[in-house]
């Protein structure tokens, strides 16, 4: 597992803790795809993909991949007990509608009071918005998993986006591998912070203003992964 | 969530005075008529009531005891009890389209706050209502409707609460399904999860709260 | 047969000709559920319930019947092979979205102009309007099937409704036991009549403005039914 | 009128140069391939192309092959022959967020000839809409889709012309059977009327016109 990898599924995995027994969810693709891997083993949730299926299950070996029985990722499915089949429309109503108890979705930018910008960069030939719009406006909680930083070492966490929005002050919790906010009545607030950076550090790589959470979680993020840097600056990078 | 099980009179000790239960049947059929009888037996009052009909067998015992305040449907004409207590003054009545009806409660369960409609463009049901032209033709703005509580009746459930329904006793069952925040699904049978067809699945697990049998 | 199911029977019977090899076709209450007796034996249709069902079957025997099994009217019917059932909701949209191809419905009044009143009398205590405002608005062809005048000789047919309206402009053929008339473009036109009255006759009894059109059919309303009367007096009253 | 049986090249004739063609399909799942590669073959140009995406194998055949003046859908991105396309001005594209699409072609299908929608409302895609306020939140007024064409994929057909669809490829091909004038379906088996349980038809005859097989 590259080091790339491994901050992906310390992403996915903590991302997974904010799900609750019994949820309703919808994956989005990248990192929330991976969640599905961490799910704690005492909850059971229901995985729905918006192409019109609840109840998914895990990815089969790939000589039982049904091409027509895909993910939203377009990804090889299998069904479980309890599947259930429907049309795009009923599925973005399960959306749209608010039943879903939750969706994991990636980001490209969030900003301080909750918008999303996840589906655009300005200048960059995107002609895609698929069905992000709605799970955000629609799922009772929006969990954003997320890189804290782009690639190119760019704060993703701001005052407010710079590219197209997803949605306005829809996101619940924001989850990097770094920290852990929740957006509470347009306020953004620290609840959990990796040991591996200080105060400072997370604040040095945020402009997003935040407030700090009087019980402020201090937690090894990287329990159960290989620890992937010694050096908080290397982080940054 | 998976559905849990309660029985009828567990599963509408939910229901608060002054809440709005949509109940679903067209006449009889489809009609969740365990729930009904429970829910009269209860102390219930001043509901608003979102249903096609309001037959005498069924609905109208609660009409009968008091606990209708108010009534949103498309045929009460069936009840002369109805009729009495909303000429004295006892129930108010909102009459829709059936069409619209059924399209509200959709629209109430799919997140679409308003919708627009040909049916009853120039006419008395207009009123009070905008009408709007799209290409030269006249539309009714509706708007959704939702309820508290959903009294549905089903074929079978699965465990989970995958339903599938019985002949014309569908009808409004799997949008009421949709619209509310607590659904409550009176059932023939409960069937291990896996043991429906899920292509043949009609309302998945995801709208329904409490299944009740026998 | 007494005079009145006579007169009944007359009317669904020429409605029935106005059907179409394969059309999808929903019958109202009353004289339309008559119509199903009269198909032409050359001829297929496809019956459409609006509470959820299309290839209705026709009323089984008593002790077949099933309670949960019925039409818009509350009777009990059969399925017919290739018989679906669906939710209200998609059956509206059958309806509202101008998927039927013809629909035979009940009239209180028709005016000129084609529109039609059939729900509410006014000062009559009427709580219902039910799916008929769907039906009429959204069927492709909306054939009226109605006894010429009231049961207490009043006209129906009007140059404009004075009951509460169930649509405007949407009739297409209004059909009586004595005559046929079309709406084309705003007119009302007589195309048939009954040989059992004159065109003065049919005029006293009617106050809607129609032309006639040039091919007017003549024709003996009574054929395959037994007569009801000699006198064209007596259809007045 | 019950559905008739055609071949793809047969069936593909009906359409013109010029008309709007709805699609189903996501990704390749549900994708009416023979339908697809037969209209590849006609002269027909200047197709107004409803699909939520466009995919290189399928109707990405129609964009080299200059058929599309127009893309309607929520996802092209996956193609970067439409993306070429689209900035050399060769195609026009209307993005709309994947529920908006559907609920727009299924409103295309039922009547309802706009609708308003918390999707979207605040971000780019709102511009030049309608945005109006329903218990204090903004909403978009969205019009209803509708084709000329609907060129759709099902599982089995029975000879009257209802469809069963198979797991994820059912996706947007029930909506779009609602939506055009004129419904081609295109299905892997055509079985007796009476052999589908009428309880699990998803898409009733009454939508679909022409069945083609192999």
């Amino acid at each position: 597992m590259n080091r790339k990898e491994r901050i992906r599924r310390c992403i996915a995995k903590r991302a997974a803790q904010e799900l609750r027994d019994g949820d309703v969810v919808n994956l989005g693709i990248g990192i929330p795809t991976l969640v599905n891997d961490y799910i704690p083993s005492e909850i059971t949730i229901h995985l729905h993909t918006e192409n019109g299926m609840l109840e998914v299950g895990p990815t089969p070996p790939p000589d039982q991949a049904d091409p027509q029985l895909i993910n939203a990722s377009r990804q090889p499915i299998s069904e479980l007990p309890g599947a259930s089949y429907f049309d795009s429309g009923l599925s973005f109503a399960i959306m749209r509608g608010g039943h879903l108890d939750a969706t994991v979705i990636g980001a490209l930018q969030v900003s301080q009071t909750g918008d999303l910008a996840s589906w655009a960069i300005p200048g960059k030939p995107i002609l895609g918005v698929g069905g992000a719009m709605d799970l955000v406006v629609g799922a009772k909680r929006v969990i954003v998993a997320t890189t804290h930083q782009t690639k190119e070492g760019e704060p993703k966490l701001l005052p407010k986006c710079t590219y197209p929005l997803t949605a306005r002050g829809e996101v619940d919790v924001l989850v990097t591998e770094h920290a852990v906010f929740r957006f509470e009545e347009g306020k953004m607030i620290l609840v959990e912070i990796g040991d591996h950076l200080a105060l400072e550090d997370l604040k040095s790589i945020t402009p997003a203003e935040y407030e700090i959470h009087p019980h402020l979680k201090v937690v090894n993020r990287w329990e159960g992964l290989e620890q992937v840097w010694e050096d908080p600056v290397e982080v940054r990078g | 969530m998976a559905a849990i099980r309660k029985t009828a009179e567990e599963a509408v000790r939910l229901i608060r005075s002054g809440s709005t239960v949509m109940v679903g049947g067209f006449g009889l059929s489809g009609a969740p008529m365990r729930l009904i009888d429970a829910l009269e037996r209860t102390e219930v009052r001043g509901l608003t009531v979102v249903s096609d009909n309001i037959e005498r067998q069924s609905l109208g015992k609660w009409v009968q005891a008091g606990k209708i305040k108010r009534a949103i449907g498309t045929y009460f004409t069936t009840n002369p009890d109805v009729v009495e207590a909303y000429h004295a003054g006892q129930i108010e009545v909102e009459l829709l389209p059936q069409g619209t009806f059924c399209e509200a409660i959709r629209a109430g369960g799919s997140g679409i706050p308003a919708f627009y409609t040909p049916t009853a463009a120039g006419t008395d049901l207009d009123k009070g209502k905008e009408v709007r032209y799209f290409d030269g033709r006249p539309y009714v703005l509706e708007r959704a409707l939702r309820g508290d509580v959903s009294l549905i009746r089903a074929h079978k459930a699965d465990e989970l609460g995958n339903l599938v329904y019985y002949k014309t006793a569908r009808n409004f069952n799997p949008l009421m399904a949709m619209a509310s925040d607590c659904v409550i699904a009176e059932v023939d049978e409960i069937v291990p999860a896996g043991s429906l067809d899920p292509e043949a699945i009609v309302t998945p697990h995801v709208f329904v709260d409490i299944l009740v049998t026998e």
